[in-house]
């Protein structure tokens, strides 16, 4: 059997994959004083074109049905690489949300004003912490690029994850994304114990959660005889191998939702956030999120799409405990990164409530929430690694105590992220929140809103209290301040206000977008 | 003998990993519990791939080792770089960040 | 375009004075007083443009919004929502001179940002009662809560954190439930009608299974009567109004509570009326126990601001009343009501302001005697307090008895009760007055309580001019008021009881 | 027309307030100028209606639609007939005289501005309560009198004892107030209609309850505003206010408003036997209470007061008659309001004579020094014991002709009630005017000046002449027939026999006051070895003991545990709502240990958690 490649379908994934290895020899073999420009040309450029392509790709399948004409080369909702990946709508709408938000991100990897020291990454990854070399490379001044092919491959493995359509690619592409992630984890220039740590954790975690995956999909393969979503599809239909099937959705199920951060396989979610570089944090938060809903969706849409009936309750008790439990710990949480982790979990839970319906306008409305809080997230956590003090970025809640008398604009651009992940009207959260409680109400699952009501309630509580602490409250002498940084964060940081405001107001553009996205190809 | 024993084996392995990562305290005897889980999914897929007389799970299998040994890598690298500096390897020394 | 206008008066008023340098402090004030005197103009202005024939939504304009969930940005007024936005464009202006110098005295914040914030509130107020489309109302409902959070926690008193906290929580919970049910009704209204929408007119038209309309009606009702605020979901208001500045006060009792009544009367009504009628009874009582709570608590205060807030607290018992009660009577006195109360409890909390910024505190006990130190100020204060209880001749008493006569049409019982709240009333209002100004001034009250200055004055005069006035010539208000009561009626399909058929039903 | 009556007081009123320091100078001049131009404007209109035929004599002035929501139409008119006519007649003549009396008794107060505002807000807001054309109405003139009578009770602020009378009075009288709103109410969902007018034609077609509720609604209110039992604690304290005040508001006019608006509803109480059966019970009560109380008061006012209550009581317990009794009860209102109103201030002018002393014990032997007071005292005296041919006893004699013509136990009980008057205004009179001296060292009695004793003498013609001009020259039986309808009793004990034996009773009592007061010595310091009965007199009869037990106390507690549970169960289970929650988030913060095996441990709960849920679906 031969295989076509239908290369502009995967431009973007090979584009940021090719970026990858040629920083990798950048590294190798360009002199360190130009790497650093070279490789953020690099990484900005991969970014930017495969984002066109994305864009180029999109427009041609709103051209016309192009299932029509034998999934060829030009209309792109097919399936490419023999079947493996599938270039569809709502997948391309995912990795579109993956490259604005890499960009965004990248912009915060590569700041090197607020830190004295440099950048946010150890000068050596290799010098053990509290060294005598570490504090010489340090002295020198050393800076490091090698995040950057990390950052590219692992943004590739992002862009393949959601559009895969088998469990062997699928689980190819998560280990080619988490691996960097691990890496880029451990290289944070200051409190680098609680570095590594994080490092370990996730890695660890990581690993055992991808084993179940690579479990569930031969359980699944056994049962089917196939990897293929759409055959697995077919063949679950009429498959009387429920003692392989059932197991093998809820092993496939701990490995996702252990990458969305959901309740029960949050847990590492608070020690990586606050362990990691503060811009990888962003950057994580993010887009591993899109990612790992992208795959998540496709693969319970289209490969179990048939047992909805089946897993939907566990996906609602799920729902309803990463709600209940994120809003419930972040209440009491000191670290702003914690508390911001805790929050994400909880939004976790809301936005499986869009999974859960299972319904076009589910789909849309989740597509929109990841969108919005993509941004949302980036924005907060690039804010959160400019309050600092003598001994880096103070991220203790006291310490934010009166920032808005100090710096008012920056305060209140927090004030707006915060409004945002609370869902006040006006901004992106609002109308993620409200799209996705449409669906749900619309998929009969009621109970579930009125659950996420009350979490809201909850997680109102903590959000507002950061607003008193900075707004209603007196600085404390030898606080913390906001450092004044580059161009690049601040571009990074408006980028992020911009949508969360423009989603609030007008969102009717882009909701047309995921709504038009149609459904995943089968 | 029933090829459908090997899917048992298979579960049998990744059981004995589960319990493994759970309760070795040892980073490398954790992660190399790690890698039994994933090669008892290799067998379950070799076995299935018998069962079904399909190449993919097969395919699979190879795709797998290479995955594993390029978390092999990365592993190795974060669990000695936590070693050199706690001059321990103990999982559990890792718990600064909690609560 | 009118009404959109006049919201974009403020909000032009709030961002000028907003960018001031914060030296400026006196243009700034001035500026926001120019701005809001001119939506004063403008409200006027729209409430002559009205028809009073017609008791439909009148000055609409839409536009699309959000047509992905049929939301639109559409504004109209009926006479009850056009009488509350005068209510409010003539309370921001006497509250920017009354507080000429709170955000000074605050010591917190600056000046600019203080007045700033009272425009864009009046921005949201305007919106809030102009909005229908349902969508559109929970926005400017939920944004209505952030100038106030602030006015409260950055120019409050010492507990002020506590108190903008406590009440931006019991807010956004309230305003969560309301979120839910308003989204159910959009899933509701997309199955009956295919395509969702929140416009109220075409809301009003559907009809919503019972079952679902109680569920509905429950999340909208419990959001409003946070926001009213009924007991027992009222202990946000005392501690909002004990540190909030006398201002904020006023227009967060005398202005934003009332989107919780008027929710009430201009959705739930129509939109759910089987559901109103259904739960009238049991709201009726929880109304009558909210007067004489309100009363209660009001004799038993010892802080002059929670003292006036748990008069409202009453009053808002009173509104509530007349609302499901469904009478004609009930409905006008009760929108009514809600402008009276506006001036009258806006005066006291100013003059209270006045007595308290003066002797720099707010316990009754510190106070006595003042009459001998400034009369003029006792006059007010007196006056004051008698349109708070309601005195025959002022317009609080005709909004009153018009609730109560409604009331007895259908609920005997419920009226005589309410109608003993009018001696708890004298109660409450005559021994604050008897404390506070009575007697002989201790040595502190001689000291620091001087007589009213012109400014208070001129600020206060209008409040207290209008419920003389309007006690004089209710008709000016009813006129406009009438109309609007009428089409909630036939919304909900309610008339009001012949009086033959009422002998037997009153002879209890 | 009409309505200057009540605009010209009311110009005063708002003048005097508004114009504040400035108008100081002249402020009472115009006062006083007002409410004599408004009473030359009644008189006018007086003549005018006498001019008229019987059947043209009633007119009114719709000034506007007031109030009109649904079937709620509220007309702001105001309506003259003989009724009202009379009532502005006293209101504006006698309040003419107390204004020109007040010059003189207030010339040393420096708030003498805002005492003529109010009086004048006073005069105007008994106006509107006489002309107003409908129940609604008449409610604001109602309260109107309400305010200035507790703006004027409390005038002296910085007195508590003052400002707590002031505000007793307001309250209870707010009682009687529900009374009238849901007699409103009531009117309205029956009739449908709230005019007099409309009321009087629809009462027929009521049901029998509605009516007598409605009548016993009125009853409350006037009650309330005529100090009648049980809300007649008030009045007592009224005389806190000043003299004037108290001959004006406390005695002639506003206390009497209550009998006015029964006579004014006769309508209703015609057709409810029940309703008028209760009115005369409570005027029989009140007229003996307000008398027993009067025997043992040592402060002159007080004892005025007393007397008040009961002659008041009188006039309820006659209109309480029916068609027999009404313009009795208006008779007696109106030779009351003048020999009442010339008592007071004859009291007053003793008082301002002796330093503003009360206690009657620190009296005595004042005949000589106070001439003219003595005299007008006298008159006023004798007019309201009923001596014949003073005011009094026309009015009074045919209140208890007709009571004995209705029942005997009535009857007896208004002639019990003339006895003690007797003992109790000879006491006041052998206690002031008699006796030897018993002044405190620092005061020189002197007479008033001629600004206070003209009016003293004007109204002492009143009381002695007033009851025959009326009965005789007025003939008011049928000057008020066309409005309150009038009926001659059918069988009654004739007056020839009742007239001795009522004389004598008062010649009893009025001997017996004598001989206890006038020819022994009177003790400076009033005894308390004295019977039960004394002491209950001089306590008002236990009146406030009782509200405060029954009222005030319970009322007291049950503030204080709602307080209580406002903040502890309400507003402690919203907080111990949150604090729970933090409780919980704290303890299950514990849950994260950050041991990354334990995380794994909880991950394999939630593998296990999924499996169950999706075995349990497929059974």
């Amino acid at each position: 059997m031969n295989v076509t490649v239908e290369y502009q379908a995967l431009a973007p994934i090979i584009i940021l994959l090719a970026a990858g290895v040629l920083s990798v020899l950048v590294e190798a073999f360009i002199p360190r004083t130009l790497r650093r420009p070279i490789q953020l040309m690099l990484v900005l450029a991969s970014i930017v074109l495969a984002f066109a392509y994305v864009v180029i790709n999109a427009t041609a399948q709103l051209a016309g049905d192009p299932v029509t004409n034998g999934g060829q080369v030009k209309g792109l909702r097919q399936l490419a690489a023999g079947g493996a990946v599938a270039i569809d709508g709502p997948g391309m709408v995912i990795q579109g949300i993956i490259l604005l938000v890499s960009f965004v991100a990248a912009l915060l990897l590569a700041e090197r004003q607020i830190d004295p020291q440099g950048d946010a990454f150890a000068s050596r990854s290799s010098t053990l912490p509290g060294s005598e070399d570490e504090r010489q490379f340090t002295a020198q001044g050393w800076l490091q690029t090698e995040i950057w092919p990390l950052y590219l491959f692992c943004v590739g493995g992002m862009l393949l994850f959601p559009v895969s359509n088998d469990f062997l690619t699928m689980f190819v592409a998560l280990e080619v994304f988490s691996l960097p992630l691990y890496l880029m984890a451990s290289m944070a220039r200051r409190r680098r114990l609680l570095s590594h740590e994080a490092a370990l954790k996730y890695f660890i975690l990581g690993a055992f959660s991808s084993a179940f995956f690579l479990f569930g999909a031969a359980l699944i393969y056994a049962a089917t005889s196939s990897i293929s979503f759409s055959t697995v599809a077919v063949a679950m239909e009429n498959s009387s191998q429920d003692g392989l099937i059932i197991p093998g959705i809820g092993m496939i199920a701990v490995g996702l939702l252990f990458k969305v951060g959901a309740v029960p396989f949050h847990q590492w979610v608070p020690d990586v956030y606050q362990g990691s570089p503060t811009p990888l944090t962003a950057f994580m938060s993010a887009a591993t999120k899109v990612a790992a809903f992208g795959a998540l969706l496709r693969v319970f849409y289209v490969a179990f799409g048939g047992m909805r009936w089946d897993w939907r309750p566990m996906m609602w008790v799920i729902a309803i405990l990463s709600m209940v439990i994120g809003s419930l710990l972040a209440v009491t949480q000191t670290d702003m990164k914690r508390m911001l982790a805790f929050s994400s979990v909880a939004h976790t839970g809301f936005i499986l409530l869009g999974v859960i319906s299972t319904s076009a306008a589910g789909l849309s409305s989740t597509l929109f929430y990841l969108l919005a809080y993509g941004f949302t997230s980036v924005g907060v956590f690039a804010i959160v690694g400019l309050v600092r003090d003598a001994s880096g970025e103070a991220t203790h809640l006291s310490q934010w105590a009166g920032l808005g008398k100090k710096s008012p604009w920056m305060a209140s651009i927090f004030a707006l992220f915060l409004l945002a992940l609370a869902g006040i009207p006006l901004t992106s959260g609002f109308t993620g929140k409200f799209a996705v409680f449409t669906a749900a109400i619309d998929g009969g699952a009621t109970p579930l809103v009125i659950v996420a009501v009350v979490a809201s309630a909850i997680a109102a509580f903590f959000y507002a209290r950061v607003i008193v602490l900075m707004f209603f409250t007196e600085p404390p002498v030898d606080g913390p301040s906001v450092v004044v940084p580059s161009a690049f964060t601040t571009v990074a940081i408006g980028t992020s206000a911009a949508f969360t405001l423009l989603l609030g107001i007008a969102p009717q553009p882009v909701l047309d977008l995921v709504i038009n996205a149609g459904l995943f190809i089968r | 003998m029933n090829p459908n024993n090997y899917l048992i084996l298979a579960a049998i392995l990744f059981t004995i990993g589960v319990y493994g990562v759970l309760v070795r305290r040892n980073a490398i005897i954790v992660f190399m519990s790690v890698e039994l889980m994933l090669n008892a999914a290799n067998l379950a897929f070799v076995a299935a791939a018998r069962n079904t007389g399909t190449l993919d799970g097969l395919v699979v299998a190879f795709f797998v080792m290479v995955v594993a040994a390029a978390e092999v890598v990365v592993g190795l690298a974060i669990i000695v770089t936590i070693f050199r500096t706690r001059r321990s390897a103990s999982i559990d020394e890792a718990s600064l960040m909690k609560y | 375009m009118l009404l959109t206008t006049l919201m974009l008066i403020p909000l032009v008023g709030s961002i000028v004075v907003f960018l001031l340098p914060a030296a400026k402090a006196t243009l700034a004030k001035q500026i926001a007083l120019g701005f809001a005197l001119a939506t004063l103009v403008g409200s006027v202005l729209m409430v002559l443009g009205l028809d009073n024939s017609s008791g439909g939504l009148q000055h609409v304009e839409s536009y699309d919004w959000i047509p992905a969930f049929g939301i639109s940005w559409t504004l109209g007024v009926n006479g009850i929502s056009a009488a509350l936005i005068v209510m409010a464009a003539i309370l921001v202006p006497v509250v920017i001179v009354a507080g000429w110098w709170d955000a000074e005295n605050s010591g917190r914040g600056t000046v600019k940002g203080f007045f700033a914030l009272i425009l864009a509130l009046e921005v949201f107020i305007i919106g809030v009662f102009t909005a229908n489309d349902l969508f559109l109302f929970y926005v400017f409902f939920e944004a209505m809560l952030f100038p106030i959070y602030f006015l409260i926690g950055r120019f409050g008193g010492p507990q002020r954190a506590y108190a903008a906290m406590k009440f931006l929580l019991y807010s956004l919970v309230g305003g969560l439930f309301m979120l839910a049910a308003l989204i159910g009704l959009y899933v509701v209204s997309s199955r009956e009608l295919g395509q969702g929408t929140f416009d109220y007119v075409t809301l009003t038209s559907l009809n919503i299974d019972p079952a679902t309309q109680k569920m509905l009606f429950l999340g909208f009702f419990f959001a409003f009567a946070v926001k009213a605020p009924m007991v027992p979901f009222h202990t946000w208001l005392p501690d909002a109004t004990a540190e909030a500045t006398p201002g904020t006060s006023t227009l967060l009792v005398g202005v934003l509570d009332k989107v919780g009544t008027f929710g009430m009367l201009h959705f739930l009504l129509p939109i759910f009326p089987e559901a109103s009628k259904f739960f009238a009874p049991v709201i009726i009582v929880l109304a009558v126990i909210s007067i004489f709570y309100g009363a209660l608590l009001a004799i038993g205060q010892t802080d002059v601001m929670r003292l006036v807030a748990f008069t409202s607290i009453s009053h808002f018992g009173f509104i509530v009343l007349g609302i499901f009660v469904m009478t004609s009577q009930g409905l006008s006195g009760s929108s009514f009501y809600m402008v009276n109360h506006g001036f009258s409890t806006g005066a006291l909390f100013l003059v209270m302001g006045y007595l308290v910024s003066r002797r720099g505190s707010k316990r009754i006990a510190d106070f006595g005697g003042v009459q001998k130190v400034a009369p003029i100020l006792t006059g007010v204060f007196l006056l004051s307090g008698l349109s708070g209880l309601a005195l025959p001749g002022m317009s609080s008493f005709i909004s009153e008895f018009l609730v109560l006569a409604g009331t007895y049409a259908v609920n005997p019982t419920a009226a005589i009760i309410a109608t003993l709240g009018i001696v708890m009333a004298a109660v409450y209002i005559l021994w604050l007055y008897q404390r506070m100004m009575t007697g002989v001034p201790s040595k502190e009250v001689e000291e620091t309580v001087t007589e009213i200055s012109r400014r208070e004055l001129v600020a206060i005069a209008p409040a207290l001019a209008i419920i003389i006035a309007l006690g004089f010539v209710p008709q000016v208000a009813l006129n406009v008021i009438n109309p609007a009561v009428d089409q909630v009626q036939t919304y909900v399909g309610v008339t009001d009881p012949e009086s033959a058929v009422v002998i037997e039903g009153s002879g209890s | 027309m009409i309505a200057a009556l009540i605009g010209l007081p009311l110009l005063g009123a708002t003048v005097l307030l508004l114009g504040g320091r400035r108008t100081n100078a002249w402020g009472h001049f115009l006062a006083v100028a007002m409410s004599a131009a408004s009473f030359l404007l009644g008189a006018f209109l007086f003549i005018q209606m006498v001019g008229k035929s019987e059947e043209e004599r009633e007119i009114g002035q719709h000034l506007f639609d007031w109030i009109s929501v649904g079937a709620f139409q509220i007309p702001f008119g105001l309506h003259l007939d003989q009724l009202s006519i009379v009532f502005v007649l006293l209101i504006t003549g006698v309040g003419t005289l107390i204004h020109i009396y007040s010059i003189g008794y207030m010339e040393h107060d420096p708030n003498r501005r805002r005492f003529f505002a109010y009086l004048n807000l006073f005069v105007a807001a008994m106006l509107l309560l006489v002309l107003a054309d409908n129940y609604f109405l008449l409610y604001v003139g109602w309260e109107g009198v309400g305010l200035a009578s507790y703006l004027l009770i409390s005038f002296y602020q910085q007195k508590p004892s003052a400002a707590t009378a002031g505000k007793k009075a307001f309250i209870v009288n707010r009682v009687g107030d529900v009374g009238l709103s849901l007699a409103i109410m009531l009117m309205f969902v029956t009739f449908g209609t709230v005019t007099f007018e409309g009321v009087d034609a629809a009462v027929a077609s009521g049901s029998s309850s509605t009516v007598t509720w409605i009548g016993l609604a009125l009853l409350l209110a006037a009650c309330g505003k005529s100090a009648q039992f049980p809300l007649q604690s008030w009045l007592l304290d009224a005389m806190e206010g000043p003299t004037p005040v108290s001959a004006l508001i406390h005695a002639a006019t506003m206390v009497t408003a209550g009998v006015y608006l029964i006579v004014r509803a006769h309508a209703i109480f015609d057709l409810s036997e029940t309703a008028r059966t209760a009115v005369v019970i409570v005027g029989a009560i009140t007229l003996l209470l307000g008398a027993f109380i009067g025997t043992a008061k040592d402060d002159i006012k007080k004892g005025l007061a007393g007397s008040t209550m009961s002659q008041i009581g009188y006039m309820v317990l006659a209109a309480g008659l029916g068609p027999v009794g009404y313009v009795f009860a208006i008779f007696h209102l109106l030779t009351h309001g003048m020999f009442k109103a010339g008592l007071f201030l004859g009291a007053g002018s003793v008082m301002h004579g002796m330093h503003d002393d009360v206690n009657m014990r620190h009296y005595g032997a004042l005949r000589t020094m106070m001439k003219i007071t003595y005299a007008t005292f006298g008159l006023g005296f004798l007019a309201i014991i009923g001596v014949p041919p003073f005011a009094g006893f026309w009015s009074k004699d045919e209140i208890i002709y007709v009571a004995f013509s209705q029942s005997l136990i009535i009857g007896l009980a208004t002639l019990l009630g003339a006895g003690v008057t007797a003992f109790y205004m000879t006491r006041m009179m052998a206690m002031t005017f008699f006796g030897e001296a018993r002044w405190e060292d620092d005061v020189h009695p002197h007479e008033s000046p001629a600004v206070m004793t003209i009016p003293m003498i004007v109204l002492a013609l009143g009381s002695v002449f007033g009851g025959m001009a009326m009965l005789f020259v007025g003939d008011i039986e049928h000057w008020l027939e066309p409005v309150t309808g009038f009926a001659k009793p059918e069988h009654s004990v004739s007056h020839s026999v009742l007239i001795p034996i009522t004389l004598a009773v008062v010649l009893g009592g009025a001997l017996f006051a004598w001989l206890r007061y006038g020819r022994r010595p009177v003790p400076v310091v009033a005894p308390t070895d004295v019977r039960f009965l004394t002491r209950a007199a001089r306590a008002d009869a236990y009146g406030d003991a009782l509200n405060e037990a029954a009222f005030m106390r319970p009322g007291q507690y049950l503030t204080r545990s709602l307080t209580w549970f406002d903040s502890k169960a309400i507003d402690g289970l919203v907080s111990g709502l949150a604090a729970s929650i933090g409780g919980l988030s704290a303890r299950a913060r514990r849950l994260q240990n950050g041991y990354a095996r334990s995380y794994a441990v909880t991950m394999l709960g939630g593998a296990v958690l999924i499996a169950l849920i999706l075995l349990l679906v497929r059974l």
